[in-house]
């Protein structure tokens, strides 16, 4: 269990550099000195049935040599690729490596080739919802899952990663009732649980097929509130709020042995970055193809690859989009690097993109580097989830105040009365966690899980 | 005589034990429970949904309200006179085949419920056949249905043939939704209706069975 | 005509401050300190009818909203939206008339309710090409042009621009056979001559009608180089002769009284800049939507508005493509804004926008804000077009030369044969331009012009 | 004896001059001019072609090396035995109704041109009256259309469909090209073949008319 932060000196948090640096595929190095791009990208409305199964195909080898191309065309230095898998192709794990494999060939050949460095990222889905309630730990989508991540050194991946969903059931009703106790219990409490049995799994299974267990994702926690307040449905502040909920749930994989770099859509990564040192992959304005956001600019402050999440392969009138993403994220990458040719320097770059979205929206605050760091340090101090979620939610939430009262933070007006909700909340979190489930197993005994999935 | 002004607060702030306490007071006092709906309850969902629509409040507080509604509807609808008891239309809602995202979909039922219409909610992953199954037996005015994935909207276009195969197609209204989905989509596969949100779906539910 | 650069110092020749800002619209200023974005769109696959002009306003009012919705969310302080007409709203103006005033409206809206500030540029196109040969004063295309022009003001224009294509016929002879002399014979002799006659035409216009002209764009002749270029259909050096060779021809509109901001796809515009001391629009990594290149970040660095160029209105995951660009465009401007806030620190970002792409590609290197003042200032020391052409392409040709030699760029092997079959051409241009026209007129007897259009 | 080489080099280099004073020579001294053309000037612009596709050459030096060749072919064409000098197939080529971008077009002719077609450009903004028309009157074996607007390309489908109506669709294929365009577009529309690119265009129609 970490008791100290991997990195001390606000100086040292910047992007590009970890203090754990990560060689993967062909030639390419994560986190030690240079940003690289993540691209990723994903079929456009298309069924995927042994019929379409050829076309599903082309489609893949159509986006990847788009890709790989423009990367040589623009003399990038190396790019990460990464291939989340859609529901179909991990329920039937053969099409899953088929398309991960034709992926990994044409990296082969481009570095064969045209010396094009490259990594493969494959993220298999968590399919175990399909059920619901969903049942973590058997039947035939765990099975499904457990031989994907089996047959991941077949599929080429250097990395793998996965963006898990165990204690979602209790999240999502979090969510629409913005209820801060039910939020915890799903992220303090029981998706610290899956994730412990998911990841020693998977770290097992990587450590057999010599691959590199990267991380995972609170997106189906984090990003959901992230696009619902986007959206105006839920409150900014709430939203901010479930992002830092969500970090020691995404810190259990890498204390199971994950050494990154951390899921792109994991806007949680400064945070895991901060704990671990590992390197991590961010997203922003560059994402603004797969979500929008209020976290554009911020998001690369301390990133070490720069991604583009998902996007569909539709024509634009230059090309195909996942080619246009292409181009964009070398552009943006070239830029952190050159400018961070001095520490100095790199550190000037990184403040402005810090202060370039800080001050509008509390999501965006609490990823400034600084305060990441304070918040970090105080759930840290703790030992279990449950204590992390707890003093982070409360350090985070007087961070967000004593900004708003110093002007760092503009709120709406309609989200002021919210403080004042979610403080009462916070502050009636029990010390003791065995309180605290007994308080809350009554309450959700009509929600859709199954508790003994989570060893209840 | 009680003060009614505190039924339409406690909706307004979705405080559901004084809507209902005031409720049962109020019926004591044999107030008309029509005048009740129409001149607090209603007015107070309206209000609610006005602010939801100008961003005053969010999904936390629109739920909250609904239930005190809702709450306060169950006291008073077995003394209403039958007429203005009655749901709009029944709608069947679901996400389609292999498609679990359920949050728009959750929004979009309770929006409808709060608009008055009565919801079969089928949940996630629902098939073509489990649609027109649902629709068919309990003679369902209007089929909803939500994707949120570019690989599972084709189960929308399934869905839409299997009600017209189904004979169905004259006595159902198709309406979709979700974040791929778009009007051409929609006019594509022969849907109905098409929505950008759910207060939007309320509207579109509607207008496709002629209520507005 | 102008005898000293505008502009004299390096130091103050940098992104969002320009000697000439601009005040228009609903508020906005260009010019004067920030960078705002551009956004441009356009219509997906469709036919323009009269049976499908009601879903052409439909998807007109949808993109506008959507870009609206999110400049308003993001906090934007204001937008510059440009719409450039499809071919058939400018043969019939008055379908490009009530588009317009649908988003010139729109842009009111907003103004009133949700205090957004913004401009409107309106760009009718050059139809006049229709006709093969050209007709370039007289006939129905050239009524339907001016017609719009005098009809801007009724279309709720704020600024009028064009991209306008007199003497293309032999500029895209010039560029199928990289033929520096039939190049410099429509970019400085016949080019020229139709600005002159079509500016003063538009300047006029928009005196009568309260509308500021804006500029025009060397789109036709130089980015259409620059896209053969990226195809690897045209060496990249020559590609950057030709964007040079456009200078002389673009400022004519200038000459003639338009005052700025440029077009966002006259990446011509730091000349231009240099020269006049007016803000320009520029694109770059930002408009990959509509063509890739390789001037992604250098582009930026001297840019008073930042735009993607254009994109369709298709569906991506998150939302609409014109949404999406609004989005990063806002990022992009924030970044720059914060980073500009004292003059140091903006000439930083500038020099790193510089050098993440000035040694990739002569195109680059030749958007350099120190070697466009050195070879602007030799082309404005001549008088006329050609001899500007003619000094601008020695002096550009030097300079890639020189820049090679000391590694400063780098140049494909296959095209270093180019550089002496260049130079040997541009070194046999005359003095004497009219020994130049005799030289020339015969050669191009067979080609698709007609002479007397050009004053022949 | 003439030395050869000198023709493969000046085809390659682009050197009409020195390419046609090498075959009229080589003509004087009663050198079979189909050994001229099948082991020097063949041979010559394969080289000119794989240059191309390796980006070695440009357009410019594709285009002269043609421009030789063509030179050259023309002293010997009286010459050869008629099978050897009979084109693949005619092609109507042309951009579609509306649409000016000529520029790939025009390298898609000239490609097709050096890849041994007869070629007929109707140049830019053809109706589908005049593609049809004119593969009726010349028995042309393909129309190749080009759009690069959005807002142009249901040109192709219209010209597919005048075709159609035409009854021509068994005598000539239809081939589609342009920036926006797609393969899934010429599925939809009922065109025969799509290529991205002026290289793989020559490929493609040697394809439709069987001659690959
Ligand atoms: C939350 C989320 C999840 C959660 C779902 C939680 C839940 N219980 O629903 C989790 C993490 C589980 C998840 C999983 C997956 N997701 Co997901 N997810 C999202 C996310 C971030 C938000 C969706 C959401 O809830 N939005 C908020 C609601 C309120 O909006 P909405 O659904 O659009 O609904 C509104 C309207 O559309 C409308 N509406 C909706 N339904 C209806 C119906 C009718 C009739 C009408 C009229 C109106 C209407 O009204 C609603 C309210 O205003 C989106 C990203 C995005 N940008 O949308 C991705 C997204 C949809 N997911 C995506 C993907 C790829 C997946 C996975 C396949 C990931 C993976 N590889 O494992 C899995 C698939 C699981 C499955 N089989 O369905 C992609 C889809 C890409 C594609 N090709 O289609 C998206 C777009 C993310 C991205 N940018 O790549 N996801
Ligand atoms: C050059 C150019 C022009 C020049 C055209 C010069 C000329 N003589 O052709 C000028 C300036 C005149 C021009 C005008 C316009 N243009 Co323009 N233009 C371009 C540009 C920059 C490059 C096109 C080009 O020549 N490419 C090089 C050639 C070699 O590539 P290609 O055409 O794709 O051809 C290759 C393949 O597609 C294939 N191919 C082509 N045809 C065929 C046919 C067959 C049968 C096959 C098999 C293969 C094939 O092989 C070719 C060689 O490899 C593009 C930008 C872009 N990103 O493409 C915009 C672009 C096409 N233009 C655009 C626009 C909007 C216009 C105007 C409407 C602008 C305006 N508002 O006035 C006008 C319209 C004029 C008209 N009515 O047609 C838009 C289209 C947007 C849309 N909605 O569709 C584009 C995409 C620019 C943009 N990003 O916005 N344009
Ligand atoms: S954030 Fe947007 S996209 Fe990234 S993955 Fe979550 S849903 Fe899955
Ligand atoms: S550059 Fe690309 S897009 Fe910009 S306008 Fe020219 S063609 Fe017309
Ligand atoms: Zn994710
Ligand atoms: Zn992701
Ligand atoms: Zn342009």
């Amino acid at each position: 269990m970490a008791i100290g932060l991997a990195i001390t000196n606000l100086d040292e948090f910047t992007y590009g550099k970890s203090p754990k640096p990560i060689k993967c595929g062909r030639g390419v190095e994560i986190g030690n000195g240079r940003v690289i791009p993540e691209i990723n990208f994903t079929l456009p409305p298309i069924d995927i049935n042994p019929e379409t199964w050829p076309e599903v195909l082309r489609q893949y080898s159509e986006m990847i040599t788009g890709i790989c191309e423009r990367a040589v065309a623009l003399g990038s230095s190396g790019i990460l690729v990464e291939v989340e898998t859609l529901p179909p192709m991990t329920v039937n794990p053969s099409w899953g490596v088929e398309v991960s494999r034709l992926v990994a060939d044409k990296l082969d050949y481009y570095y064969e080739k045209r010396q094009l460095h490259s990594a493969f990222r494959l993220t298999p889905n968590d399919t175990r919802e399909h059920q619901r309630p969903p049942r973590m730990r058997s039947g035939m989508y765990w099975d499904g899952m457990k031989e994907f991540f089996e047959r991941s050194g077949e599929a080429g991946a250097d990395l793998i990663s996965i963006e898990s969903t165990g204690g979602k059931e209790i999240n999502d009703i979090a969510l629409m009732d913005a209820d801060v106790h039910a939020l915890v219990f799903a992220l303090g409490i029981i998706a610290p649980r899956d994730m412990e049995f998911l990841w020693r799994e998977i770290v097992d299974s990587c450590k057999r097929n010599n691959v590199i267990p990267a991380g995972d994702s609170a997106c189906g926690f984090a990003n959901t509130a992230m696009v619902l307040a986007e959206q105006r449905m839920l409150p900014r502040v709430f939203a901010a709020l479930v992002r830092i909920a969500s970090v020691p749930r995404s810190l259990v994989a890498f204390e199971q042995g994950a050494v990154g770099p951390s899921k792109d859509c994991a806007y949680e990564g400064p945070y895991i970055k901060a704990i671990t040192g590992s390197p991590i992959s961010m997203e922003g304005r560059t994402a603004a193809c797969a979500h929008f956001s209020s976290v554009g600019n911020i998001s690369q402050a301390v990133c070490d690859c720069w991604s583009n999440e998902s996007v569909q392969n539709v024509r634009l009138l230059s090309g195909y989009a996942p080619t246009v993403s292409m181009e964009q994220l070398e552009y943006d990458c070239r830029l952190l690097n050159v400018a961070s040719q001095t520490p100095e320097d790199g550190r000037k770059m990184r403040d402005w993109l810090v202060a370039s979205d800080s001050s509008h929206d509390p999501q965006a605050y609490v990823l400034r580097p600084d305060v990441v760091m304070r918040i970090s340090k105080t759930m840290i101090e703790e030992d279990t989830p449950y204590l992390r979620v707890r003093a982070g939610l409360r350090c985070g939430l007087a961070e967000i105040r004593s900004a708003i009262s110093a002007n760092q933070l503009t709120l709406p007006v309609t989200e002021m009365k919210w403080m004042d909700r979610l403080y009462r909340q916070i502050d009636s979190l029990p010390n003791d966690e065995t309180e605290f489930i007994e308080m809350m197993l009554p309450k959700l005994a009509d929600a859709p899980w199954i508790p003994s999935e989570y060893g209840f | 005589m009680t003060d009614l002004q505190p039924l339409y607060e406690a909706i307004l702030e979705g405080d559901a034990a004084t809507a209902k306490a005031t409720v049962q007071e109020a019926l004591i006092e044999s107030i008309d429970p029509q005048e009740l709906l129409d001149k607090f309850m209603i007015p107070a969902m309206d209000e609610v949904g006005r602010r939801f629509e100008t961003n005053e409040y969010f999904v936390p507080e629109l739920l909250i309200s609904a239930r005190a509604m809702k709450g306060a509807l169950e006291l008073i609808r077995p003394k209403l006179a039958d007429k203005g008891a009655k749901p709009i239309a029944k709608v069947v809602i679901g996400t389609v085949k292999g498609d679990l995202h359920d949050i728009g979909k959750n929004l979009v039922a309770a929006m409808l419920e709060g608009g008055g219409f009565e919801v079969i909610d089928l949940k996630v992953d629902v098939s073509p056949e489990q649609f027109v199954q649902t629709a068919k037996e309990q003679g369902a005015q209007i089929i909803a249905m939500s994707a949120l994935l570019t690989t599972t909207m084709p189960g929308m276009k399934a869905t839409v043939d299997a009600v017209n195969n189904a004979g169905l197609h004259d006595k159902v209204k198709i309406m979709i939704g979700g974040a791929p989905v778009t009007q051409r989509y929609a006019d594509e596969i022969g849907a109905d209706g098409f929505s950008e949100n759910a207060s939007a779906a309320v509207r579109l539910a509607r207008q496709l069975v002629g209520a507005e």
